[in-house]
């Protein structure tokens, strides 16, 4: 979240689209509540189903799955040929006046620059002229026909309430309502604010899909205002400190892991240290090396060295073209290339796509190693034939399986301290009093005795490359189960010279003299103590931003980019709700997204972007620098568009074995899968509680459909796509509106997940049914809006 | 002096997500068990003798479009509880001065009257240990400052408590705000047959409490009014004139004499 | 030895006592429940929940003891003309003004009502008393009628009984022995009961 | 009408006390050690607090009788769904794993397993898998210690300070292919 849960309260008006936080984040929920008892804010639901959110909205919209850039892309069209949108805030704080290179434009569902035999993208002409002096140019007017905002003008131009409805499936009327309540957000005075989940994510062009979000924002002025932003609402408790941290291809704190070409620390310094922009650009990424050394010097201490880079050698280098995303990982487990799986606490065979996929894959392992709290489907993947063989025929018998299997009993939240980072960024403490039950350890302890066991075998033996594992600091007080207050001030950081903590990533260097794992971490822990576990009360502003109420990140600043709640004179856009006010001398209120004692005209207001303003145009996406509407993988009907560019053409299509896409003939349906407020994800599936509130799993059927295939609820029905199926009682409801496409009917089929073949309650997983479908950017796998047929059983 | 406590539901406000369901049960450390299947996202079917709070769902079609209410469902803590007038074990149901109305264990005998006597059939009996439950409002909690568990947990504002005439305004007000938003029928639940009840509702639309799963006028039955009057008047008169009539009938006539002598 | 007419033999005397026993249980333990003022019934009879057990299996009892009583002497129990001039003339009767009256049989025209009375009441209760003994599987509606319905037809068999015990104790002199012992003085059917007297002992 | 038998039940809230006249139940967290932890479900972040009780005596391990939300959190202010408030059903799960199990090529069942047999097999394991796969230099001769022949993967209810002991258990190993929940 740009902002936090508690700001939502802050808004006029709420579109909640690709969420439902009703269902999936009740407590998060009442602030939306809260908005509009206070604020008579008005709630705005767009989805493909009725949910529990739409039941209380002032105006649901139904959509067709994976249609959201259309709608988006319908809005951003209606807000500047309307001239609804906050001009000056576009002009003093986007790049809307950029000026882009000759050449640019779009034409038949491709951007320039396609190559078709590679199937990528010449980037050449998606970059800013530059003037001279190696700045970009730009036409404060915004009147050239080269500059961002005339280019997303004519780009969206496309974008009008009838193609809208024709793609979306919603009514002409529906979207203008829609339309008119989100727009009113335009006025200075008034925020509006988007609060979206997996419903985005989870497409094939997710990435951009939220990048539509953002420039929704940008146009209504909403980025930096309270009750504004464009909100992730996570479904994980630690989804963002786990993000954080890095994974895929990412060292912490959003530092990446080198390529192999980089072969000096230099080399990777320069070529991952962004150059400003524009004069006024104060670049923070800029300070990327101080970040990188603080945290080479955390993982390898006193062996990081000027002299030896730091250590940099040590690192894992990434080979040209290699990508270490889950989206092949079991790909090359069945080819073979994979001898080992670590899984702490994740359980694969379930979160997955296409589960059938995920079995033969941990079948081909040599061995297998997952600490977990409960048995998990990954875990026991070797009993899907016993457990559940309707639905793996194809899987081997236990007999055959020759994967070793080590489970762990964990520890669950309650038995940890740590903190998790909750949506709003805020890193919360935990403290515990209790042991983990029976023989089971702390992950900490499981994992630091291992990674000991490790090492001690090299010191004992030798073995390849010892130096990588030897020279990684350990060093903790109790080596074999250390303490997390000393892990956590590891990570917030700290001076060498003077042996204290920083306060904050503004005091590291990149000389070696200071040491932090994780630089947006850095002051969470300083020398007053861990800020993380405070519970302050106070709200000065009275904006809900609880500034003594744990810690956020970055730099325990409550709303991101709050230096855009200003002009660039100064002066809040509404005097009514400043998160920051300057008095001449000093930023007030929330922490400043801006240097503390700068005056307002000094810098760019986007600290942290080489330009200096925010990206309407954001050429480092792979597939475009504006969104555009691109159909799922799998899709009902082609794309209204551009028919011959239908779906993302840099999506990830993985055709591995046991992977392959249906079409509409088959399979006429759009599947969508879900959670239900119930349950989460697929733990509580052992808890009392949630296996009595929804014990059994169902397939939501629009009750048309049901007429038609003459099913009424309870009726066993089967669900089945080109990967593979389902079984359970089918629930007929109105709550899925038939959408009108192009003069078809497009029905879709409700498929809550939750279930499993083990645990207290059992039912299918629904990833026997979703895609090897990824976003090129984020890696994220399409499980939203794939082709489905039903049938009564 | 002691003032009553109450419980305000704002139907509004409820997005079905049964943290209320489950904060009961949990506090009152009841079992949980497995739901039904029952074609929509209600799977209790009812309430039970360990579970004292429902939310039920009702899907239909509207003027306005969709619909679909979510509903809260368990004890009213009536101002004059049908219950409590039914139940012949004294102490077994009680009605506190802060009017929480609380069943007590120890003096149940298990004969369910109180289930025939409540207008919103609420009491369920326990087959096992021949003992009716309902929800108590925490009165454990409440006595000692806390809100009851189902208040505290709702996430939505949906449930509130507080001072009966505090709450009262309250509802008046967001039935008054629900008004001005258009909804001229909105309006507070507050059944007069049972002597108002310390659980409110606030809904969109007054006149249709059945939608909601609330009757419309709910009074305790005739039959238990008969009982503990009529009958009871009765009965009192008979016994007493029968133990008295037959004494002074002895004193003025005695008993009757064989006549005829031994054979 | 047995000196006197036999009046009442052993089952008879055995059923009666047996019905007697388990309506007393009944009506007690009824009247514990009927009542606030009345609850310290209860204790006597081992608690509330005891109470609330005991009372409809005495209730089942008395029902079951009853259809014997009734299959032994319901015949003996029509209503004659002679009965309905008796009852006409009951007051005299009360008052012990007994040379006008019908003559009795073995039994007069008031213990015969007493007999149909208690049969219909045992038989409401009995009905209304199952609905109240599982409420959990009754329909609300067969509730709120038992509820009702029970206590007023325990009233008017409790009412009976008061009138009953203090008929055969205290009015009747011999009455009690008779269903004690089983037999009674050829002077007390006599006096009581001459038509039986005359058409079956002599 | 009938006489109400009142009872001096009375509130503590905000209200007079009146005297309490019968005791009600005994409030079950009235002696409970209190820790203020944060639910470990969706990323709302809701603060809740655990009641245990025992005192951890050589005899007694502290249990968890009851959790409930933390009114301080500006977040929650004490509210939770119906998952954060049965939170204690998650902890005292008796699906709870309580002893490292082991599944041995070919074999149809769990075994139990010391942890000091587990850490000897899978440091053994790793130690094989990594000792076959681990590249130092690539083709160019550049310098590269990567790891590619093992997966790791992360769940995400796992605090920071663990993702963090992550990062370095995986460079230490020189181990690329790490992906978590939190990117699906």
């Amino acid at each position: 979240m740009t902002n936090g849960w508690t700001d939502v309260a802050n808004a006029d008006v709420i579109l909640v689209m690709g969420g439902n936080p009703a269902e999936n984040h009740p407590v998060g929920f009442r602030f939306v509540m809260e908005a509009r008892l206070k604020r008579k804010a008005k709630l705005v639901c767009v989805d493909p189903r009725f949910t529990r959110t739409a039941a209380v909205a002032d105006l649901y919209v139904p959509i067709r799955s994976g249609t959201d850039i259309a709608f988006l892309g319908g809005l951003i069209h209606r807000a500047v040929s309307t001239g609804k949108y906050q001009a000056d805030y576009v002009r003093q704080h986007t790049n809307a006046g950029f000026l882009i290179q000759e050449g640019f434009g779009f034409a038949d569902g491709h951007f320039t620059g396609w190559n078709a035999e590679k199937k990528s993208y010449d980037k050449s002409t998606w970059q800013y002229e530059l003037g001279p002096d190696g700045f970009a140019k730009v036409d404060p007017s915004l009147e050239h026909p080269r500059c961002v905002f005339q280019l997303m003008r004519q780009h969206y131009a496309r974008y009008t309430a009838e193609k809208v409805s024709d793609i979306c499936g919603c009514t002409v009327a529906e979207f203008e309502r829609a339309a008119d309540e989100i727009l009113v957000a335009h006025a200075a005075n008034k925020s509006g604010t988007v609060l979206y989940a997996l419903g985005w994510t989870q497409h094939s062009h997710a990435v951009q899909l939220i990048h539509a979000a953002a420039m929704v924002q940008l146009l209504m002025g909403n980025i930096g205002m309270p009750g504004g932003g464009v909100n992730a609402q996570r479904g994980h408790a630690n989804i963002q400190g786990s993000t954080d941290m890095g994974a895929w291809n990412m060292l912490p704190g959003y530092l990446k892991i080198p390529r192999a070409n980089l072969t000096s620390l230099d080399e990777y310094l320069h070529a991952n240290t962004p150059k400003a922009l524009r004069p006024d650009a104060m670049n923070y990424w800029g300070n990327t090396p101080k970040f990188m050394v603080s945290l080479l010097k955390a993982y390898y201490g006193a062996d990081a060295t000027a002299g030896n880079q730091f250590g940099y050698q040590w690192l894992p280098k990434i080979a040209e073209g290699a990508n270490h995303s889950w989206a092949y990982f079991f790909d090359h487990m069945t080819e073979g290339k994979i001898d080992g799986l670590i899984s702490w606490g994740m359980n694969p065979v379930a979160n997955g796509p296409n589960t059938k996929k995920m079995l033969m894959g941990l079948a081909k392992l040599k061995w297998m190693i997952v600490a977990e709290v409960f048995e998990t489907e990954t875990a026991g993947f070797w009993k899907a034939k016993e457990l559940a063989e309707k639905y793996y025929p194809q899987a081997g018998d236990a007999a055959s399986i020759q994967t070793e299997v080590f489970l762990l009993p964990a520890s669950c939240f309650a038995e940890k301290d740590g903190a998790f980072v909750n949506s709003s960024r805020w890193l919360q403490w935990k403290e515990t009093n209790l042991e983990p039950p029976g023989d089971a350890k702390r992950d900490q302890e499981i994992m630091s005795r291992l990674f000991l066991k490790i090492r001690e075998l090299y010191e004992k033996e030798g073995g390849t490359a010892p130096e990588p594992l030897r020279m990684m600091k350990w060093d903790y007080a109790t080596p074999y189960a250390p303490s997390l207050t000393e892990v956590t001030r590891e990570v917030s950081g700290r001076d060498l010279s003077t042996g204290k903590q920083v306060s904050g990533f503004g005091e590291l260097k990149d000389d070696g003299s200071t040491v932090s794992g994780c630089w947006i971490y850095s002051g969470s822990y300083p020398e007053s103590g861990n800020l993380m576990a405070r519970k302050g009360q106070d709200d000065p502003t009275g904006l809900g931003l609880f500034p003594n109420y744990s810690w956020s990140w970055p730099a325990n600043r409550r709303i991101l980019y709050n230096r855009a709640s200003l002009d660039t004179a100064g002066k809040p856009w509404d005097e009514t709700r400043a998160p920051l006010r300057w008095d001449g001398l000093r930023w007030k209120g929330d922490v400043p997204d801006y240097k503390a004692d700068a005056k307002p005209s000094q810098y760019g207001s986007f600290v942290m972007l080489p330009e200096g303003v925010a990206r309407l145009f954001a050429p480092e996406l792979v597939e475009g620098p504006f969104p555009e509407h691109y159909e799922p993988a799998e899709s009902p009907v082609e794309n209204a568009l551009h028919p011959e560019v239908s779906f993302n053409p840099m999506a990830w299509v993985i055709q591995g074995a046991g992977d392959q896409l249906g079409v509409a003939k088959d399979y006429p349906y759009v599947g969508i899968s879900y959670r239900l407020t119930e349950h989460f994800h697929y733990w509580t599936k052992n808890t009392a509680a949630s296996a009595q509130l929804q014990s059994n799993f169902f397939v939501e059927v629009p009750e048309a459909l049901a007429k038609e295939k003459n099913i009424a609820s309870g009726d066993i029905v089967r669900v089945t796509s080109a990967r593979g199926k389902v079984e359970g009682p089918a629930l007929v409801t109105k709550r899925l509106r038939p959408l009108k496409i192009s003069g078809r009917t497009v029905y879709h089929v409700g498929l809550p997940i939750h279930w499993g073949f083990i645990g207290r309650i059992h039912g299918p997983l629904i990833n026997n049914l979703t895609a090897s479908v990824y976003d090129p950017n984020s890696g994220t796998p399409e499980y939203k809006g794939f082709l489905v047929n039903l049938e009564k059983v | 002096m002691t003032q009553t406590v109450v419980k305000l539901i704002d139907t509004t406000l409820c997005i079905g997500c049964k943290a209320c369901e489950v904060a009961c049960q949990e506090w009152n450390d009841q079992e949980f068990t497995l739901g039904t299947f029952g074609g929509t996202y209600q799977t209790m079917p009812d309430l039970a003798p360990n579970f004292w709070n429902l939310i039920k769902f009702n899907e239909r079609e509207t003027d306005g479009g969709l619909s679909w209410l979510m509903s809260k469902y368990q004890c009213m803590h009536c101002g004059d509880p049908g219950c409590l007038r039914a139940c012949p074990a004294p102490g077994a149901i009680v009605q506190a001065k802060n009017g929480i109305v609380d069943f007590v264990s120890d003096h149940c005998i298990g004969c369910g009257y109180c289930i025939t006597g409540c207008p919103f059939d609420v009491p369920r009996l326990l087959p096992e240990s021949k003992k009716v439950y309902k929800c108590t409002l925490c009165s454990d909690r409440v006595a000692v400052g806390l809100e009851p568990a189902c208040i505290k947990s709702c996430p939505t504002n949906c449930l509130t408590f507080g001072e009966r005439t505090e709450m009262l305004r309250v509802a008046e007000t967001r039935a008054g705000v629900l008004k001005q938003d258009g909804h001229a029928q909105a309006g507070v639940y507050n059944p007069v047959g049972v002597g108002g009840t310390n659980v409110l509702y606030v809904l969109k639309d007054a006149s249709d409490p059945a939608a909601y799963g609330l009757p419309a006028d709910p009074t305790i039955p005739l039959s238990v009014r008969l009982w503990k009057g009529p009958v009871k008047w009765l009965g009192t008169m008979l016994f007493a004139g029968g133990v008295l009539g037959s004494f002074f009938h002895y004193l003025k006539f005695g008993p009757k004499e064989e006549e005829a002598p031994e054979e | 030895m047995t000196t006197g007419l036999a009046r009442y033999d052993f089952a008879e005397r055995a059923i009666h006592w047996l019905s007697a026993l388990s309506f007393l249980y009944a009506a007690f333990t009824g009247l514990a429940m009927w009542s606030h003022k009345l609850y310290w019934l209860a204790g006597v009879f081992g608690g509330g929940n005891a109470t609330r057990f005991a009372h409809p299996w005495a209730g089942l009892i008395f029902a079951l003891v009853l259809g014997f009583m009734f299959r032994r002497w319901a015949g003996q129990m029509r209503l004659d003309r002679e009965d309905r001039v008796w009852l006409r003339k009951s007051h005299q009767y009360a008052m012990n003004q007994d040379e006008g009256m019908p003559e009795a049989g073995r039994f007069n025209a008031g213990q015969k009502m007493l007999f149909w009375l208690q049969s219909v009441a045992a038989v409401a209760l009995l009905a209304t008393g199952v609905v109240l003994w599982f409420p959990e599987w009754m329909p609300r509606f067969l509730r709120l009628v038992a509820i009702s319905l029970h206590p007023l037809a325990a009233v008017l068999a409790i009412a009976l009984i008061i009138l009953h015990i203090y008929m055969g104790t205290a009015v009747i002199p011999g009455a009690f022995r008779a269903m004690i012992h089983g037999r009674v003085t050829s002077g007390w059917v006599k006096a009581h009961h001459p038509k039986w007297f005359r058409l079956t002992l002599r | 009408m009938i006489s109400r038998r009142e009872f001096g039940l009375t509130t503590a809230f905000g209200f007079s006390l009146a005297s309490a006249q019968a005791a009600v139940r005994e409030l079950k967290i009235s002696r409970t050690t209190q820790s203020r932890s944060v639910c470990p479900y969706c990323a709302v972040g809701c603060s809740v607090i655990v009641h245990s009780l025992g005192d951890k005596a050589r005899n007694v391990r502290s249990s968890v009788v009851h959790i409930e939300g933390d009114t301080d959190s500006p977040v929650n202010r004490g509210t939770l769904c119906s998952k954060g408030i049965s939170l204690k059903q998650f902890v005292n799960s008796d699906r709870r794993l309580t002893r490292p199990l082991y599944r041995a090529p070919g074999a149809q069942e769990w075994q139990a397993i010391s942890w000091e047999q587990a850490y000897e097999k899978m440091a053994r394991a790793i130690k094989t898998s990594r000792d076959q796969g681990f590249v130092e230099q690539d083709a160019q001769g550049r310098t590269v210690n990567r790891l590619e022949n093992i997966v790791m993967m992360g769940g995400c209810t796992d605090t920071n300070e663990i993702n963090y002991l992550i990062s370095k258990f995986r460079f230490g190993l020189g181990l690329l292919p790490y992906e978590n929940q939190s990117r699906l």
